[in-house]
This record gives C-alpha cells, structure tokens and sequence, in this order.
C-alpha cells in the first residue's frame, strides 16, 4: 500500500516540525470529533478510551509516552530508574519527583498530596475505579516532602511504572475531590464534568456523550502553549461521518478511530481537505482457538471446560492448517487499509519485545491441505469435508457484529473450505459478546464455539500482564463465573514457567526476549492463538492543523498543547 | 367530562406502574452488559469492583423499587428545589447513568431542546403540509392532483428515512457541501447569521421527518374528508345554494378534522420514536440518540428512564386525544 | 294483574307478565352503579294467536325495549315472557337458539339491519343457514320461495342491499324474518324509516302475510293512524309503563286514560266534519327521566286531570271494562269515563304537540 | 347445523342467475385504481424475479473466490453483463445477493404482517364484541403501544434464538423469531382500528338481526363483523407489510436479523451505507428494492380498499 508509506513520511515531517509558536491562544478553535461521544473526563470512572483521551486535555499523569512508545516525564522532573536511584535496586520502590511551580488550573501548587490522594481515591474498594488494574501491588506511596512520592511496592516489581503514567492514570485534585472518594464518586458530577488539572485546557462546559467545549488553561506550565484559545470535542454518529467531517466537508480539524473501509480511505484522500494518521501499537486482530469442547449436546457447566477437550482442535496440526489457510495482506485490503498490517504476532510491537515470526504471512492453501492429508484427515465420504475417527472437520466461527468481521469471516470461510474445513459462521452483538455477563451464552469468554475472532492489546508497553491471560488458573469455567482471560484454554508447564522467569526478570531488552519467547509458544509453536492484523489507531486530521503527531501508547491527544493553526 | 378525565388519569396510574415494571424487566433481561466497551485490558476483579459501585450488582426488585423512589420521590424533590431554591432533596442519591456518572435527568436536560427543535418543527411543518395535501386530494378526488398527492404520501412512508436521509447528506452536504453533516448542539440563535446557520444544520432532518409525517396525516385527512364529502349534510347543505368554499371549510372541515387532530395528537409521541433512526442518520445528539447510546452500553438506569418517558408520554398524548375528541365531538360524551 | 290483558277470544301465543327492563347508570370517578334508566317498569299484556298487539307512544316510552325484550334480545331485568307455553326470559343458550325460529323480528331501519357486505340471497338465506341443515339446492329454492312472497324479483338475489330502494329493503327484512316460518313477529317501527307512499305498500303486505301464514305480530309504532288500520288491539305506553290496553275501536272511540286522550286527539280524523270539531290535547311539561320517575302515576307531572292520590300512590292496570285495562286512579272498574268530563284540559289549535 | 358461510349459497344463486359473483365486481373496481394496478404489475415482477430468477440465474449469492488474485479481480465492480448488478466488496454478485435478500424479506413482511393483523383483529373483535374483556384487552394494547419496541424485540431476540434456532436450524428458527418478533410488537394499532369499528358495528341493526335469528356470537363475528372491518384490516395490513420489512431491515442493522451470511434487502442496504461514498449504487439497489415493494403494496392497498368498500363501488 503506497499511500500508507506516504502516511508514516506526513506523520514523521510533523515530528520534525518546529513549533512555532507566539502566544498562548492566539489560533482560536480547533474542533475535535470522537464519534464515540465522551461520557465523562475522569479516567477513573470510565477506562472507555474516548473518556480517557478527553480527560487527558485536562488531567495529566507523572509521565506519558511519547509516539514511539517511551516514557517522558510530564509533571515529574524526570524518569526514576534503577541507575538514577529512582528505583531501588531490589525493585521495591520507585520514587517520582514533581516538577518545580506547578500549579493548578485554580492556581493552586501541586503537591505530592495529590499524587497520594490519586491512589487513594482509585483504590478505595466501594469506588469501583476502573483503573485499579494500574495500582495492583502498590503497598504504600509515601510523601516525604511536597515534591516527593515514594511508592513501595509488595513484591518486587521488574517493571514499577504502571502507577500514575499514561492517560489512564491521571493525577487528580485532591482539594477538588476529597468529598468524591469511594461510594461518593458517581454522584460528583460536577468534579468528573469539569476536573481542574494540569493540562493545556480547562473545561468551560460539558454535555454527557454529546460535546465538551474547552479553553487554554491560563495556569499552563509553558505560557506560549496551547497555540488553541478553545477546543471543542463533539461526539455521536459513526465512523464514516467522523472521516467526512474532517476529509470531505472540512467541518473538524480532527477526527478520532476513523476506521472506514479501504476503498472509501482513498476516495477520501484524494479529496485534499486532510490526511488519515496512523501508528500501529499492540492490538491485534485475532482468530483464538477453542481447545476444550463447546458442544451444545454437553451438560450446561462442562461445555467448553477442561473437563472436555476439543475433538479435533486439539490436533496441532489441524490448527496449524487453519492458520496456513489464511490470506493475511487480503484481509487487510479488504478490510483495513492504512488502518492495519498482517501480522503473525500477539505482541507486534514495540520492537524490543516483538517476535520477528513472519512465516506465516504467506498464504499456502496446498501445503495446509497437505498437512491434513498427513495428519490423517481425509476426506473418505467424498462430500469435500475431511473427516478422520469420525469427526468432521466442521467449525463454528463466532464473532461480533461488525462490518469488517463479517466480511472477514466470509472471507477465512471460503478458504477454510477450500481445505476441507465445513465452516458455520456466527456473529453476536457486541455489548453481549464483550459484556461478561455470566449467564449469557455468547460471551467471548464462555466460547460456546470452536473458534471465534476480536481483537485484543495492552495498556501501556509492559506485557506482562498481558501474556500473564495464558495461565492455567486464568481459564474461565463455572467456578470462576466465567471470569478468566485465558479463553483458549491453553495449559502449559513450559509457558508457566517462562512467564514465572519474566515477573523476576528486569531489564527492557531481557523481558523483551522473555516476551517474544511467550509470544511464540502461543503463536508459532502451537497455533492456539492466530494472528490476522496488527490494527493501528487510524484518525483523520485536517490539512489545516498542525504539530499533530499521531501516538498508539498513549492518548492520541497527547500532544495538543503542540498544535497550532497552519499559517 | 371532568370526572372521565380524572378516571383516566387514575387509571393510568397502575398501567403506567405496570409498564416501568416491565420496561424494567425487559431491559434487565436484554443482552449486554454495562460494562461491555470498556476495553478488554481491565481485569476481572476491577470489573466486579465497577460494577458494585454502580449498584449493578443488586438484584432487579432491589434496583427497580429504588428506581421507583427515585423517579416518583426523589427527583421531583430536586425538580422543586431547582425551581424554589429550597433543599427538600437534602443530596439523596438521585437516578444516576452508570455510563456517565451524571444525573439522568441531566442529561434528558440537555438533549431534549435538540429534539423538541427538530422533532416539534418536523411535525408542525409536517402537519403544515399534510392538511391542504389531504383537503384537497379529497375534494378532487382521482384529479391529478389527488394522484400526485397520494403518490406523495405513499412515496413519504414507503421509502424508509434511513435510505432518504443517507442519500440526502451524501448529495447535499457531502457532494453540494448546502448543508453541515454534524448538528451543533451548542449553536444558540442570537443574530441573523446563526439563525441561518440553525436553518441549515435544521433543513435536511427537517426535511425528511416532516415528509414522512405528513406522508401519514395527509392520508388520514385525505380519507376522513372524503368520507364526510360523501354525507347527506354535505349534499344538504350544497342543495341550499351554500358556495363551494362554505361548504367545504365550514362543514366538511369541521367534521373531518376532529379525527385528524386525534392522529395528530396520537403521533406525537411516536414522533420521538420515530426521530431515533433520523437522530442517528444525521447526528443529532438528541434524546433518542441518548437513548440508542445507552442501550448499546446497557445504561440501564438512562434506558429505563427515558423509556419510562416515552411511556409516560404516551400514555398521556392517548389521554389528551381522547378528551381532544370528546370535546370538539358533541356526538362523544364520555359519562 | 296476574291475568291482565286476556280476553276471552283465541288463547295467548305471548303472555308477557311484569316486564322489567332497566340499563344500570354508572358515574363518578370509580364507575360506581348510582342508578338505572327504567326503560321498561313492569309491563304485562297477551297477545293472542293470530292477532296483532299495535303498541303506541311517544319515543324513549319504551316500546321498541318491549319488542327487543320479548325476544330476548336484552337479558331482561325482571318479569317473565312466555311465548307459546315457554318462558323466553329464562331459557337456557341452546334452548333460546331453537326456540328463535318461531320468533322474529322486523327492524326499523332497512338500511341499518341488512349487512352491506352480504347479498339479498344470503342476508335472507343466513336463517336457514343457521336452523337448517339443507342443501344448498333446497335453500335456494326457499330463498327464491321467500323473494316471491314479498314481491321481490329473484333476478335480484345476488344483488347487495345498498343496490335497492328503501320499500325493498323493508320487503328484504320482512323475507329475512319469514324465512323459519315463525309463528310470531315483532314489527319495531317497520314503516317509520319508509316514504308514505310506500309505507302502506309494506303494512299491506304484512296484513296479507298474516292472512296467508297465520301470523302474530306485535306491531310497534308511533303512527297512529296506521296502527288504527293494521292492530286489532292497542296497548298505550308511557315512560316505560302500560297507560291503557284496549281493542282498537273502543280505544280510538274513547279513549279512558288521559295520556291516551291526548295521544289521540292528535291524530286527524279522515271525515273532515269531525276533524273541523276536532279538539287537541296538548300536554305541557317534559316526559320526565325513565332513570328518576315521579312517585305515584308516571303521568302525573303533565297530567291535566291530576288528582293528589295520584302523586303518592301507582295506579294498577286493571281490567275497568270488558277487554279494556286502564291504569289510571280516575277510571275504576266503576266510574268508568266517569271523570272524562274535559275540566282541565287546554285547547289550543297550534301544531307544537309532544307526539310525532 | 352446518356451518355453511354466506358465500355458498350466493355462489349457487350465482351459479342460477348471474354469472359475476362479488369478487368479479372488486377485481372489476380494482382494475379501474390505475395506481394499484401499476403496483401490482411491479410488486408482480419483482416477486417473480426473487422467486423464479434464482432458478434462471445460478450463481451462488454467497460465492466468493477463493483464489485471492481472481477474487481482487471480481471486488467492487460495476454492472456488466457478467453481473449486471456489479459485484461487492467480496465479489458476491449482487443480482443474486438481491435476489435472494428479496425472497426473505417479502417472505418476512408478508408472514410478519399476517402474524400482527391475525392477533390484531382477534384482540380487537373480541375487545369491541365482548364488553367484559374490552378494558383488560385494551389496557394490555396501550401497554404494549407504550412499551419500547426497539428493546423488546431485542430481549426477545436474546432469549429465544437460540433455543428456537437449535430446534428448527439456524435459518428457518431465526426467520420464525423475527417474524413472531416484529408480529407480536405491531398488532396494536389494527386492534384499536378494528375495536372502534366492532363497537360501531355492534349497534348496527343488522347485528341485533343476526341475534333475533339465533346467529350464535362466534358467527355473528365471523358473518356480520369481520367481513365489515375488512377494510380497515386491509388498510392496516398494508401499513403492517411496509413496516415489517422496514422493522426487518432495522433488525439487521443491530445484528439481532439474519445469519451475516443471509442476505436480506435491509442487511444489503445497511451494508451498502458504510460504501456509500464510493459505491452509491450498493445502497441504491436494495434501497429501490425496499421502496419500491412497499410503495406497491401500499398502492395495491389503496385499491384493495376502494374495490372492498360496496358504497365506492355502487357510484
């Protein structure tokens, strides 16, 4: 794809931009679309990433990262590490220095209070923060002096800076919402509308999922930025009309996920109002593989446990012809365009830690036929399905409802059945699919098919917690309510142990190979996992905007003090 | 008349009691969780802890008889103290959307303006068209005209708004660049140049609700004219030497509007409805676009809520029809 | 009153004893019951074999509830009806549906009692349809049988009602009512919807159908004169009760109660001499509620005669001379037309009466 | 007793002395509504052409090329005279994708709107008829009228489909739901036209007439009371049919309608939708497929009503 190329020059030439600005305000409106519309600005009441991102004009963390995935300090001094002493050497602690005059958009200074109050706020058990997977293991965060927090950790932690970094972890007021802590939280709608922080822009009003209008913080640490006097992020409708309002009728100067199909990307280009943004990160379109038995003639409570393992995917084989079957560049001409690229990874990126496995982008229809004649499938009734004991080869592919996966599924089925393989296809609405509610049939988790298709990253660049889903003791079952995140099912003493190795582990480039490792045995060595596309965030920016650089580690309005009007 | 209506409005009481009981059933039972679009990233615990602290957790008597108090109880409370400035409410937890922490109420605040504006104007103008279409269909029946117009009609409900409407933006304000394809919900009209710009993010979902309503009451008013056209009193009243135009807007009119102001009154709340798909096609963060979010996150404290409006609204729009039709019918007495 | 009404020719087919029809009033907020209309209040009479009862008032005195009661057409309230030795008013469903093929009815409105979506040979068919198990064949020729005997031409059997004129359509109803061969028919206002012209075309052909098949009918209707001709007795109503029952001459003659008298009075006389003498009768006040009747007569709030006793005390229908039975304190058995003497009456020559 | 309806016996008669039975007198006032008349001709064609044009034009509507290159080569064309329809953006034909969307959502339309007018017109009979059930039946319509449909639909979709769908397969289970689905959310409306009419009906003396007779209530209803609220129920009918396909395509909208792989007008359009910029056509056709339908049926309606209604007939 050409003009994705010529994406990642545009974005790359925004980097290198000089910001050029004079005065803080003085390029009036910058209007801003997220079709998804913001329900509030605190992070910790929503992890919905459009909640996240609006908060993230306002609310700032200790550090964010930056568009190639490293940490910059944003209200600290600078990044604790174990050579500056920052973290102690037994990875207990790490200790955040704030930066020197800062204050609030009230005026008020920051203090460490705050960053303290952060974590008590989110960690209160009646709160029900939606963060709280970010302070998981912190035992204490002490303030020895206002500028100083310390935050000791229970066990050693390899990697120490998932508390209070990235847009999902935003440090809040505490004089502001000392009376919104736990069971109070939901009722300060006030405090959640309109947060005071630390960012380029303060809130002048908010309308629930439907536009927030903003203005230049005047208290702003650097007092050239933001080039913007206000913002204004409106919200509602689809897709579609978030790309045309910014490249076809020119009414916003941004617009976020604008995912469309690759045909209408083009069109769209040509128009010369604005230019789509991507960044790729770590979500992954996937096709997991059921390996315990989802057949409905099974009682209710052993279908798809491990008290019943799947009949004819637990074949290595037949899963390796699965994957050998797929065109994966099709799907994303089909399907994604800029937005995507093949991939044959669970963790694609950042580069440290992401396994250099292509071998599978190659689709190979003959060799995948091949494999399943070797294994013993054959087809001896002659009705095109193989079939080997008795079992046909037959598979129920679920999925949610979504234009993109439905064609996709057209797509592998045909292929699947070019080798063999009786497709059924299912798709389910979304909010059941992803919606954990235990007694639905059709969630993700209880997998009540034999192979299903979504897509999947992590928070931040640590994968730990990541590659942690595919323990043993994460795989849902009725003891756990459905719960776990190990969906495949997947058991394995040599992939608990290497993932042991990793929670000990410190050091950037060591866990990176811990991680490829992990990433192999899961992809490549045992096929239970089957990378389609590495999904990139894809926004749409207006020709008219400039100093945007486009992020996939953190919120993609990371930069907005840097905008500007193009002169 | 007065006790037939204060009858209905008791009666109304255990229908309407009934209704948010099954509403509250029907959307506890529907799919989805509320905790659906949050991104797989957040792990089990933080989810039941979420859910806990929404009160989502309780069991559904529990949620609905607290709901009940809240709708019925306490946010009238705080309706009171708003307009009086007196503090009966003293901070009681209100009905709060567990998508947006916000009051639910709040929010049908801020949206309601947008639909009133599109919805009320759609229907108005609607009404405006339909009734002369209708009159005068009837009058010349099987005229071209009459053809024309039941074309019209018939075109107006049989082509679905979602079909119209796309086709709409993509002509006129994506390929023309006439119309913007975003509804700005903080214009307000102060000068010449925002009430033209009101116009313009107004006129095509304008355009397509009100073709469609008067689609509907142009039919009805074509066929109930043409009933009465066909009365003896009619033929009376020509025989005296009365005018054409006497007899049709004294006589005719009188007697056939009464049904159609009834359609009328009846369609309003279906109007809401019925704006939920024109809402979507043209990004009106109006109160069905509201309700369709939170359905798609299963907000049920808002699903609930706003749908219990829209009962409400119903339930009342049936009332005032049937009194509307008691009083401009004499024939109708209702005790 | 329990033999009232009975002469001494023929033997009853119909003996209606204390016929009570009241439609309950519902009000107020919670519907409560607070009242009834007393559309009929207690009404007896015979009709004999063969003769026809005419039964005269003014609207909303009941008589068309009388005729929709006999045949239980209305569950009534009170009383009984005994059509040729059962009692109508408590036959069980199944008995009342094989009883109604000797009962019918001929209704008001032409255009209103016949099914416009139904064709003249099916809307006269549909009682065969409903009592016999015939062949189609057999109903047909019935249907055609029917046609003929009110003067229908056959050609029109497939024709639907709105395709005839108003005196056809009564001939279509009439068919529709002869089709069982009943032995009794309530005629409710058969004319009052017809033309004049044609109206006499219609009781003509009753009165020959009753020749020919032996008929009973009760004939309601407010035409006075046209009762004269086909009734041969005449039973008087007002608000919801019998006034006087009398074989027709002697009622026409002189009539003995006072509403009759000045029901009467109105009716033009053909010999012009007497009509020149002719004086009217005309009633002042309003028929008051049938839901709130005065105590005592019904008449007596416009009763020109009105003596105190008959403000407190119901007047009885009792038999005051041969064959005639009149409920009135003022006509006993023994001063009959005693008190006909014109006292009170006012004479007035102007058209506004009360009787249509 | 035999239970003979009216129509034998005017059939016999006819069969004596005329030879145009009613229904030639409606086909005769039908023939003469130049607007149903063109409806018919196209609600005609296109049935015929989703019913028989499969038999003529065989290609699979879900095929697609499993060879990658070939199937580039087929994505997104425009009408030619290999697909005159064009192919999407899998390259399935679209005549054929058409074709069979249009057999389910006739069949959808047509068997939802006879599920809605059959309980509309019980419920409403039997409210206007029989005085005891009338307030309970017609608090059990404003009820309904005043539920939200849109989430009802979807609870029902949720609970039943897949019991429904194990039991009677996929297909045949899902196109049982949705059409019980939108019948049961959208009788209301006929039920309160027909009660109005009944309880007109009811004080018509040609009712009392059947009464006298001896006619029993259940044939009183199906002689004297349903033939007369036929019009209404007509009119009703044909709203129903426009709405059930719209509601069917509404369905698809939310994913709650069809297997993704079974095609309907209302799937192909929503699809269409998200191509509209560069493919316009993809939500023409099923766009004008929908309108078109259910223009027709509205017009052939409209006639229906003109012919049935004797008094427009006599003029």
């Amino acid at each position: 794809m050409n003009f994705r190329t010529a994406l990642l020059g545009a974005a790359a030439a925004f980097v290198l931009a000089p910001a050029a600005h004079a005065e803080r305000g003085a390029d009036g409106e910058v209007k801003v679309f997220y079709y998804q519309a913001v329900s509030t600005l605190n992070a910790y009441l929503s992890s919905g990433t459009k909640d996240v991102e609006a908060g993230s004009l306002v609310l700032e963390p200790l550090a964010g990262f930056d568009q190639d995935g490293q940490l910059f300090p944003r209200l600290a001094a600078d990044i604790p590490t174990v050579e500056n002493g920052g973290v102690s050497a037994d990875l207990t602690t790490i200790t955040w220095k704030l930066k020197e005059g800062l204050v609030w958009s009230d005026g008020s200074p920051v203090t460490s209070a705050d960053v303290k109050f952060t974590w008590e706020y989110c960690t209160h058990p009646e709160g029900g923060c939606a963060q709280g997977a970010k302070y998981e293991g912190v035992k204490s965060v002490d303030t020895p002096d206002d500028l100083t927090v310390v935050v000791t950790f229970e066990n050693p932690k390899p990697y120490p800076y998932q508390p209070f970094t990235g847009g999902t972890a935003p440090i809040l007021q505490k004089a502001q919402f000392e009376a919104c802590i736990g069971a109070a939280a939901a009722s300060c709608t006030e405090q959640n509308s309109k947060p005071i922080g630390t960012g380029p822009f303060i809130v002048t009003d908010f309308k629930v999922n439907d536009v927030v209008t903003l203005e230049a913080n005047p208290n702003y640490r650097d007092p050239a930025k933001p080039a913007f006097g206000k913002v204004t992020l409106k919200g509602g409708g689809d897709a579609l009309a978030a790309a045309s309002a910014v490249m076809e009728t020119g009414e916003f100067d941004y617009a976020w996920n604008t995912q469309i199909n690759p045909e209408q990307q083009a069109q769209m280009e040509a128009g010369g109002k604005g230019t789509f943004v991507n960044a790729f990160g770590t979500l992954v379109e996937r096709i997991e593989i059921n390996m315990t038995n989802p057949d409905p003639a099974l009682p209710e409570g052993e279908r798809s446990t491990i008290k019943h393992p799947h009949p004819i995917l637990t074949d290595a084989n037949v899963r390796k012809a699965l994957s050998m079957a797929i065109d994966r560049q099709t799907l994303v001409d089909v399907g994604y365009g800029g937005a995507g690229r093949p991939t044959c990874n669970l963790v694609p990126a950042p580069a440290f830690q992401a396994s250099d496995n292509t071998e599978c982008l190659t689709q190979d229809i003959e060799g995948a036929k091949a494999l399943l004649e070797g294994a013993g499938w054959t087809d001896s009734d002659g009705d095109g399905i193989r079939d080997k004991d008795g079992k046909k080869l037959a598979l129920l592919y679920q999925t949610t409802v979504n234009p993109v996966r439905q064609d996709f599924q057209a797509l592998i089925k045909g292929w699947w059945n070019a080798i063999g393989v009786e497709v059924e296809l299912k798709a389910t609405d979304p909010s059941v699919f992803f919606g954990g509610d235990a007694a639905s049939p059709d969630t993700f988790q209880k997998f009540y098919a034999d192979v299903q298709m979504f897509a999947n990253n992590f928070d931040g660049t640590d994968a730990e917690p990541y590659m942690a889903q595919y323990l043993c003791d994460k795989i849902p079952g009725p003891d756990n309510q459905w719960q776990g995140e190990n969906i495949n099912r997947f058991c394995d003493p040599a992939y608990e142990a290497l993932k042991a190795t990793l929670s000990t582990t410190s050091g950037i480039e060591a866990r990176g190979e811990i991680v490829k490792k992990l990433n192999d045995m899961i992809t490549k060595d045992t096929n239970i996992s089957i990378p389609l596309v590495d999904r990139g965030r894809f926004s749409a920016k207006s020709n008219t905007l400039d100093g945007f650089v486009m992020n996939s580690w953190d919120t993609e309005l990371w930069n907005a003090q840097d905008w500007s009007r193009v002169k | 008349m007065l006790s037939f209506t204060i009858r209905r409005l008791l009666a109304a009481i255990p229908t309407l009691l009934l209704i948010s009981l099954v509403i509250f059933l029907l959307v506890d039972l529907a799919p989805g969780s509320p905790l659906s679009d949050i991104p797989l990233t957040v792990p089990p615990e933080v989810r039941q802890k979420m859910l806990a602290a929404m009160g989502a957790d309780q069991p559904v008597m529990v949620r609905y008889f607290l709901w009940l108090k809240q709708f019925f109880w306490i946010e009238p409370l705080y309706g009171i103290d708003a307009l009086l400035g007196t503090d009966f409410a003293q901070g009681a937890q209100r009905i709060i959307s567990w998508q947006s922490r916000v009051p639910v109420f709040q929010i049908i605040g801020e949206r309601l303006p947008q639909t009133l504006t599109v919805v009320g104007t759609a229907y108005l103008i609607g009404v405006l068209i339909a009734l002369p279409i209708g009159i005068y269909s009837a009058y010349r029946q099987y005229s071209w005209f009459d053809q024309a117009g039941t074309f019209f009609a018939m075109a107006g409900f049989s082509v679905p708004t979602f079909f119209t409407g796309n086709i709409l933006i993509l002509i006129f304000a994506v390929n023309l660049g006439w119309f913007p394809t975003i509804y700005d919900t903080n214009l307000t009209v102060t000068d010449w140049e925002s009430l033209k710009q009101m116009l313009l993010q107004m006129a095509l979902p304008v355009t397509v609700l009100a073709l469609f309503n008067a689609a509907e009451i142009s039919r009805y008013t074509r066929s109930s004219v043409l009933e009465n056209l066909g009365q003896d009193y009619v033929r009376t009243a020509r025989a005296k030497g009365m005018g054409e135009g006497k007899v049709v807007m004294k006589h005719v009119l009188r007697n056939s509007l009464i049904p159609v102001v009834t359609v009328i009154a009846l369609g309003l709340p279906t109007v809401f409805g019925g704006a939920i798909v024109t809402e979507q096609i043209f990004k009106i963060n109006g109160i069905g676009a509201a309700l369709i979010g939170a359905i798609n996150v299963s907000d049920l404290p808002t699903v609930q809520t706003v749908t219990f409006i829209f009962a409400v609204l119903i339930v009342m729009f049936n009332l005032i029809a049937d009194i509307l039709y008691g009083i401009l019918d004499p024939r109708i007495r209702y005790d | 009153m329990a033999d009232g009404g009975r002469i001494a020719q023929g033997k009853p087919l119909v003996q209606v004893r204390d016929l009570k029809m009241h439609f309950p009033i519902y009000a107020g907020i919670l519907r409560r019951k607070v009242g009834a209309v007393k559309a009929v209040d207690g009404v007896s009479f015979d009709i004999m074999a063969g003769e026809t009862l005419g039964l005269v008032g003014e609207s909303g005195c009941g008589k068309s509830t009388v005729g929709r009661a006999l045949l239980r057409l209305y569950e009534l309230t009170g009383g009984s009806v005994v059509i040729d030795g059962e009692d109508v008013a408590t036959l069980s469903p199944d008995a009342l549906r094989r009883k109604r093929p000797m009962m019918q009815m001929v209704f008001q409105d032409p255009q209103a009692s016949l099914n416009p979506r139904m064709t003249l040979a099916a809307i006269i068919g549909e009682p065969l349809d409903e009592h016999t198990d015939w062949s189609d064949e057999k109903k047909t020729a019935r249907v055609h049988e029917l046609m003929d005997q009110v003067g229908l031409n056959r050609r029109f059997a497939n024709r639907y009602p709105h395709e005839f004129s108003g005196g056809q359509r009564q001939r279509i109803g009439i068919a529709r009512a002869l089709a069982l061969n009943p032995k009794f028919i309530v005629c409710d206002e058969p004319i009052a919807a017809l033309d004049v012209s044609i109206q006499a075309q219609v009781v003509n052909l009753l009165e020959d159908l009753q020749d020919t098949l032996g008929l009973t009918y009760l004939f309601i209707s407010h035409d006075l004169s046209m009762v004269r001709h086909i009734a041969d007795r005449v039973a008087v109503m007002y608000l919801g009760q019998i006034a006087e029952l009398s074989p027709r001459e002697a009622l026409y003659a002189r009539p003995l109660h006072p509403y009759a008298k000045a029901l009467l009075s109105a009716v033009p006389e053909a010999d012009p001499s007497l009509e020149a003498t002719r004086q009217r009768i005309i009633l002042t006040g309003d028929v008051p509620s049938p839901a709130n009747p005065p105590k005592g007569c019904n008449f007596c709030t416009r009763c020109p005669q009105v003596i105190p006793m008959c403000r407190e005390v119901e007047p009885k229908l009792t038999e005051v001379e041969p064959g005639r039975f009149v409920a009135c304190h003022l006509v006993g058995p023994n001063n009959a037309g005693g008190h006909a003497s014109p006292g009170a009456e006012v004479r007035e020559h102007n058209q506004q009466g009360e009787l249509s | 007793m035999t239970e003979r309806g009216p129509e034998t016996v005017t059939a016999s008669v006819a069969r004596a002395e005329r030879v145009r039975g009613p229904w030639a007198d409606v086909w005769a006032q039908f023939r003469k509504h130049k607007g149903a008349m063109m409806a018919l001709g196209v609600l005609g064609t296109l049935a015929l052409v989703c019913l028989v044009g499969p038999l003529v034009w065989r290609i699979d509507p879900n095929f697609i090329e499993s060879d990658t290159v070939k199937m580039f080569k087929m994505r997104n064309q425009g009408p030619s005279f290999a697909h005159p329809l064009g192919t999407d953006q899998l390259g399935r034909d679209m005549l054929a994708r058409m074709m069979f969307g249009g057999r389910i959502s006739l069949a959808v339309g047509t068997v939802a709107m006879l599920v809605a007018i059959f309980i509309g017109t019980a419920v409403g009979v039997i409210a206007g008829y029989f005085r005891r059930m009338d307030g309970l039946l017609m608090r059990l319509t404003d009820l309904f009228l005043a539920l939200p449909l849109l989430p009802l639909l979807l609870v029902m979709m949720f609970l039943f489909r897949d019991s429904i769908s194990g039991a009677l397969g996929p297909r045949l289970g899902t196109f049982l739901l949705i059409v019980l689905a939108i019948g049961l959310t959208s009788w209301m409306q006929a039920a309160r036209v027909v009660r109005g009419e009944v309880l007109a009906l009811k004080e018509r003396e040609f009712v009392l007439a059947a009464r006298s007779i001896g006619t029993p209530s259940r044939r009183i209803i199906t002689r004297h009371i349903l033939p007369n609220v036929l019009s209404p129920v007509l009119v009703a009918a044909t709203l129903g049919i426009a709405a059930a396909i719209i509601t069917e395509s509404v369905l698809s909208f939310l994913g709650l309608g069809f297997p993704p792989d079974f095609p309907t007008w209302g799937r192909l359009l929503y699809d269409g939708i998200a191509e509209i910029r560069t493919y316009p056509e993809r939500v023409m056709w099923p766009g004008i497929a929908i309108s078109l339908t259910v223009l027709s049926v509205n017009y052939i309606g409209d006639g229906l009503r003109d012919a049935l209604d004797p008094r427009i007939r006599g003029r």
